[in-house]
């Protein structure tokens, strides 16, 4: 039922399969390496939220639901075509898992855009880019920044990533287009797969901590 | 002493002997287990060294029990010394509320120290014996820290908060203190001298020292120089009396204890909490106060009477 | 080396769930609970970041191993923000020190 | 001295199989990149190590003898980053781990060579940076770079060499990385996991930290960074920050990461006294899983280097409890090493001393951790030469004494040769002497209140301090005569054989210099590790 064998059985198998294990183990510690690479920010974050929150608080009301709704929106439709996509590359379906890494790369992109295009550019020009043009007027000021140095350094290392996986993305679309996955190779796929869902699941945990703080206002 | 040759610092304060006994029960434990191995290892390889080239000894799997020991054996060691240690660290941790306050602030590379009564000193600290006396502390830059080995205290002297230490000197004499961490190219030159004085030539002391008056005449002075009684003390804004120490209701409904950083956050970010009752009109005077007149007008803060519970102390 | 294939139903359904959940969050986002806001976020995050590990990233079909894997980084995660908040979160129960601007410290969101 | 006839080196080796400079900057050869690895980390060793010689010469005058206290002040941070960074944490790992985890396993190569090459370089690109920083005028954070010294105070290079950890931070991940899939899915069959040597136990530990902590230092770094360029407020308090959140992150990886020190080198210690008493390991799984129970708990008592930074006293009391629990696990380390040596057959070869000399001196080191876990005490010692005294027991008598002898042990395999005995155990004995005068003295300095990173000191710290200075000179030359002997060897020493010792392990069963492909065939393994004294080691 399950593509993974007993450690044991392994050896026995062909090389391909060891490999295969090889590689997906070593995505998923790679995996948990990101975790607590983005955990420090994370511990960084709950510090400071709960040292002023109500900096936080006021810094959070100052983004743009709305804009962050639809950009999660987009990175789960994205992470949605990109398991489709992985699920073609199994099935030896080329035609197929070309058009969802299309659409995968397309709306990672419209995401990147989105979010550096449109949001930091609003907020730098609102002055709320710290350490550039920083300025804000009203209580907690110092907090606020504060929230936006998180806010934009969080962000802006998961937008690396977000280009990282589309650079990764579009590789392998020209590796399809080269006919070099099928049925029995389709590993590449799996493992950006993995890299690509992760970054979303960031994501879903930036969108309530960063956008939703001060959604009550 | 060993030969003439010290092995400890001078035991100078009350603490002091209380830690130098924790330390001589380590000692020993550090000698005991270094003792097992060393002689152990020593025996064994000895009696059991190779004597022909292709001898092959009998194969030993392990022993449970003596596995069992030689965990649970440490084990309870352990737990004696965390429990040893950490009463005696709780038990200095808390400055006892009568002490005297004395504020220190670090600053590269020197220690500006400031007596309630106002005398300043630079680099030296003078104090009475037998009497506790509880330093304030606080930093303009870096991270320093205030250790005085022959009183066994160190605490690190952070930018942006306030931190306490205390001691209560036993012997008379002049004691080394030293900045403790390492705060940029002139750290070692960062030290000075602890004098602890009986009581009666520390008093001379202070009275034949140039002063300024007590630190809380000098807050009293900045609070009419800096026109904060045109609020505080007409009422548009609170009053000061019997407020350190007190639960303060704010507008949000929650409540702070006013201890030091809270009346510094006053100060400098009036904003950030307002009293119950009151409009958001005082102006912030950061820029305006040096960390040391703030550290004044906190003194007088606290001269014009405390509540019963000591700030920080809950 | 035969993969786990899953139907195209599965990943709609799942997908279609946390598009509900993300509206669900945004939704409850606005309505003032208190300190509850932060824990109900928190919950529906743990949610979607579930359906999307076990489903999409099909962890639900591998080894034990992987979910040792992913396990283990959530645990040592916990480690880093619980070890390092109960020193802000008992800083005020002390008279050590605090940072200014944050007198009592509270942690109630 | 050996049980394996001596068999000439012919044949086509690991060595011999290409020429060249090029087949050497692009080899995949886990051994091959085991060699580059120990040319590197020598290198930085011998940095760092000039850096502590000048350290010590100026310390003989409380005025200090040689340097301005700004220079002094970079030495101590440059030693301390070269030697942590760069020697230390790579040192077993990256040069015995990555030789020897594939042939313990009976693999041919790591799982990723490729990426084994990646981390290589990734490796010298950081240590290029440092070096820069060296060159360019030194840093002068210390190695701990606090805040805000670092990010607003201090004037150095600190950019450069942040980055240069932060850097190299990606090739311990890796490496890391390359171990933990490498033992899980490529072991021979019948290497099952209670049969795997000691030293792959502790490998796979250390990989756990380096895995699932390097990168909270990464992060760290780069916050650092980040409120350098931007003066934003992260851990000023000026700005809005708290310098002792640094600290927390910082500690959450480095002190996990004395462990990535220690571990390795009790590997090699199992595998050195069990070869030299032809014995098993007394207690194997106890010995294996306090490796792990080590790795798991060094995550959890960090604050124990932050008890008087302002941290909460609650707080304090859990991590001082937790420190004294991952002493546990050492203390039964130690006590079923000496319980291997009963009955034994006890021979003195160099990597033995190494070895005794190592269980003595991490002995001595260790418990003194508990005189820092003890929050009582640890606030009069915090920050004072005992702290100094303490890690280097551990760092120099502890892990550089297994490096060593593990450089010993396995040197004939990695280079077919032999080197002289009779130099190597002069070295040792050397080494233990000069390393005792060196840093005993400290302890004493420390408790009579001498604080660390002091350029000048009040004059009645001069005695320890020139003992101390005298020690490390003898220590200095202890550790110049391997360099001298290792290197003549390559040329001139006796071919080894095989199995010069007489060890077991399935590394013993190839020839000395391996082939390029480890094994002429896939070994199959039929018996647990160390089985001295029953029939031979069988390999199929
Ligand atoms: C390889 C490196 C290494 C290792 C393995 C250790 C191991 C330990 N360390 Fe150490 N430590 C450092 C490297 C290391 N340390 C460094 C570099 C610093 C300073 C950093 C800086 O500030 O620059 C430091 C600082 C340091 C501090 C902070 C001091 C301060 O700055 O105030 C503390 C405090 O708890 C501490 C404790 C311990 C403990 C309890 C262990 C334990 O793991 C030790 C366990 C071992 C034993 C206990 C010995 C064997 C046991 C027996 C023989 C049986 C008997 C046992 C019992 C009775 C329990 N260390
Ligand atoms: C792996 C870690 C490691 C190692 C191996 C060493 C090795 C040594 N260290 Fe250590 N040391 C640290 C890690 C290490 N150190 C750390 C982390 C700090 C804290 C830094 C900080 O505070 O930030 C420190 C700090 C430190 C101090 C305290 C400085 C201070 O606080 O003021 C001292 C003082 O004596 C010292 C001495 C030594 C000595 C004498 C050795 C000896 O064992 C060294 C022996 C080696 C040699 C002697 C090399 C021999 C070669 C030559 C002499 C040839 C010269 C070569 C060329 C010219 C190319 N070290
Ligand atoms: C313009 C009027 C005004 C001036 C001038 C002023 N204050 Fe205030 N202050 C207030 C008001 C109103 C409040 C209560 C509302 C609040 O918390 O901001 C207050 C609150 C405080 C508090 C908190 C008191 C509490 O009960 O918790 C402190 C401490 C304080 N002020 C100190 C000072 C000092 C010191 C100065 C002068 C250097 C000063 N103030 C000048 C109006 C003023
Ligand atoms: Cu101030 Cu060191
Ligand atoms: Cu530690």
């Amino acid at each position: 039922m399950s593509e993974v064998r007993s450690a044991a059985l392994a050896e026995q198998f062909e090389d391909l399969d060891q490999q295969h294990e090889a590689s997906s183990l070593g995505m998923w510690v790679f995996l948990a390496t990101e975790i607590m690479f983005f955990g420090g920010l994370f511990a960084g974050y709950s510090v400071y939220r709960g040292l002023y929150f109500p900096g936080f608080d006021a810094g959070s009301a100052l983004l743009n639901v709305k804009v962050g709704a639809l950009n999660t929106a987009l990175l789960l439709c994205s992470s949605l075509t990109m398991a489709l996509g992985v699920r073609a590359a199994t099935l030896g379906k080329r035609r197929e898992l070309a058009t969802f890494l299309v659409l995968t790369i397309l709306l990672g992109l419209t995401f990147v855009g989105i979010k550096l295009g449109v949001e930091w550019h609003h907020d730098y020009l609102e002055h709320l880019a710290p350490g550039i043009n920083f300025a804000y007027e009203g209580p907690n000021a110092r907090a606020v920044e504060l929230f936006f140095v998180f806010y934009f350094f969080m962000t802006g290392v998961h937008a690396l990533h977000m280009v990282v996986g589309v650079s990764i993305l579009a590789v392998l679309l020209w590796m399809t287009f080269r006919g070099r996955f099928g049925p029995e190779r389709y590993n590449p796929v799996e493992m950006a797969g993995l890299y690509w869902h992760f970054v979303d699941i960031i994501w879903i945990f930036l969108y309530p901590l960063l956008y939703l703080i001060g959604a009550h206002h | 002493m060993w030969f003439g040759f010290p092995l400890r610092p001078e035991q100078a304060s009350t603490i002091a002997q209380g830690i130098d006994h924790l330390y001589y029960f380590l000692t020993a434990m550090d000698l005991f287990f270094t003792g097992i191995i060393f002689l152990t290892i020593f025996y064994f390889a000895i009696r059991y060294r190779r004597r022909k080239k292709d001898e092959t000894p009998a194969q030993i799997e392990g022993s449970l029990p003596l596995e069992v020991a030689w965990t649970a054996i440490p084990l309870v060691l352990v737990v004696v010394t965390f429990v040893w240690s950490s009463s005696l660290f709780i038990r200095n941790a808390r400055p006892p509320t009568a002490a005297t306050e004395v504020f220190v602030i670090g600053k590269q590379w020197m220690w500006q120290l400031q007596h309630p009564e106002g005398v300043r000193e630079i680099d030296e600290l003078h104090v009475p014996l037998g009497r506790p006396i509880k330093l304030t502390m606080t930093s303009e830059d870096v991270i320093h820290d205030f250790f005085i080995p022959a009183f066994r205290v160190k605490k690190d002297v952070v930018p942006g908060q306030y931190s306490t230490l205390w001691f209560q000197a036993t012997k008379p004499g002049s004691y080394h203190f030293f900045c403790g961490q390492y705060c940029g190219v002139s750290h070692a030159l960062m030290r000075g001298e602890v004098i602890v004085m009986q009581p009666q030539d520390y008093e001379r002391w202070l009275s034949g020292s140039k002063k300024a008056g007590t630190m809380a005449d000098a807050g009293a002075r900045l609070y009419e120089q800096y026109a904060c009684i045109t609020c505080h003390g007409t009422g548009k804004g609170p009053p000061f009396v019997n407020l350190y120490g007190s639960q303060v209701k704010l507008q949000d409904g929650s409540t702070v204890v006013a201890d030091d950083a809270y009346l510094r956050e006053s100060i400098l970010v009036p904003s950030a909490k307002i009293v119950a009752g009151y409009e958001p009109i005082m102006p912030t005077f950061k820029g305006q106060l040096s960390e040391e007149q703030i550290l004044q007008i906190l003194a007088y803060i606290k001269s014009l009477g405390a509540a019963e519970r000591k700030a920080g102390q809950e | 080396m035969a993969a786990h294939v899953v139907a195209k139903k599965t990943y709609f359904t799942v997908f279609a769930t946390l598009i509900g959940l993300t509206a669900l969050t945004t939704y409850v986002a606005t309505i003032d609970l208190g300190p509850l806001n932060i824990v109900v976020a928190l919950l529906i995050a743990m949610c979607k970041a579930s359906l999307v590990v076990l489903f999409f990233m099909h962890l639900r079909w591998s080894s034990r191993l992987m979910h040792v894997v992913g396990v283990a980084a959530l645990f040592w995660l916990a480690i880093l923000l619980a070890l390092t908040l109960s020193d802000y979160r008992t800083r005020p129960w002390t008279p050590a020190g605090k940072p200014w601007g944050t007198s009592n410290i509270q942690f109630n969101r | 001295m050996s049980t394996t006839a001596v068999a000439p080196t012919t044949g086509v080796n690991y060595l011999n199989a290409q020429y060249g400079i090029r087949s050497w900057l692009l080899t995949t050869d886990h051994k091959r990149i085991a060699l580059l690895y120990l040319g590197s980390v020598t290198f930085f060793f011998l940095i760092g190590g000039a850096a502590a010689v000048l350290m010590r010469l100026h310390l003989i005058e409380p005025q200090g003898a040689l340097l301005e206290p700004a220079t002094y002040n970079k030495m101590f941070s440059m030693h301390g980053i070269i030697m942590v960074f760069f020697f230390l944490i790579p040192s077993i790992p990256a040069v015995m781990g990555n030789f020897l985890v594939p042939m313990m396993v009976g693999a041919r190569d790591l799982a990723f060579p490729r990426l084994n090459l990646l981390s290589w370089y990734v490796y010298i690109v950081g240590g290029l940076f440092t070096l820069y920083a060296v060159v360019a005028g030194g840093v002068d954070t210390g190695w701990t770079f606090y805040t805000p010294l670092s990010t607003t105070y201090a004037n150095g290079n600190v950019m450069a060499a942040a980055l240069g950890v932060f850097i190299t931070g990606f090739s311990s991940i890796l490496t890391g990385l390359n171990f933990v899939v490498t033992i899980h899915k490529m072991r021979a069959p019948g290497l099952t996991w209670f049969r795997l040597p000691l030293f792959l136990w502790a490998i796979y530990a250390t990989s756990i930290i380096m895995i699932l902590g390097t990168p909270v230092l990464a992060i760290t770094l780069l916050l650092v960074a980040l409120e350098r360029t931007f003066h934003v407020g992260i851990f000023d308090p000026a700005l809005g920050g708290d310098p002792i959140l640094f600290q927390h992150l910082f500690w959450f990886y480095s002190h996990p990461a004395v462990y990535i020190m220690i571990l390795p080198s009790m590997g090699v210690v199992s595998e050195l006294v069990t070869c030299f008493s032809r014995k098993r390991i007394f207690g194997y799984s106890f010995v294996a899983f306090s490796s792990v129970a080590i790795a798991v708990i060094s995550f959890l008592v960090w604050g124990h280097h932050m008890f008087v930074s302002g941290q909460s006293v609650y707080a304090g009391l859990v991590f001082s409890a937790l420190s004294f629990a991952v002493a546990i696990p050492s203390a039964i380390k130690v006590f079923n090493w000496t319980a291997t040596l009963y009955k034994g057959s006890v021979s003195y070869q160099a990597p033995m001393l190494y070895a005794l000399g190592f269980i003595g001196l991490f002995t001595m080191g260790g418990l003194t951790g508990l005189f820092l876990a003890s929050l009582a005490t640890d606030i009069h010692l915090h920050d004072t030469y005992f702290v100094i005294a303490h890690f280097h027991y551990i760092m120099v008598g502890g892990a550089l004494m297994g490096y060593l002898g593990g450089l010993h042990f396995w040197w004939p395999k990695m280079t077919g040769r032999l080197y002289p005995d009779g130099w190597a155990r002069f070295s040792a004995l050397v080494i233990f002497i000069g390393f005792n005068l060196t840093f005993f003295p400290q302890y004493i300095l420390g408790y009579l209140g001498m604080p660390r990173r002091y350029a000048v000191y009040p004059e009645e710290f001069q005695v320890l301090n020139v003992m101390s200075s005298a020690g490390a000179s003898i220590l200095a030359v202890g550790y110049l005569i391997p360099l001298v002997y290792f290197i003549w060897s390559i040329r001139y020493g006796p071919p080894a054989g095989p199995n010069p010792w007489g060890a077991k392990g399935l590394e013993w069963e190839t020839p000395s210099p391996p082939p390029t492909e480890n094994f002429e065939e896939v070994p199959v393994v039929e018996e647990e590790a160390y089985a001295y004294g029953e029939k031979e080691a069988h390999v199929v």
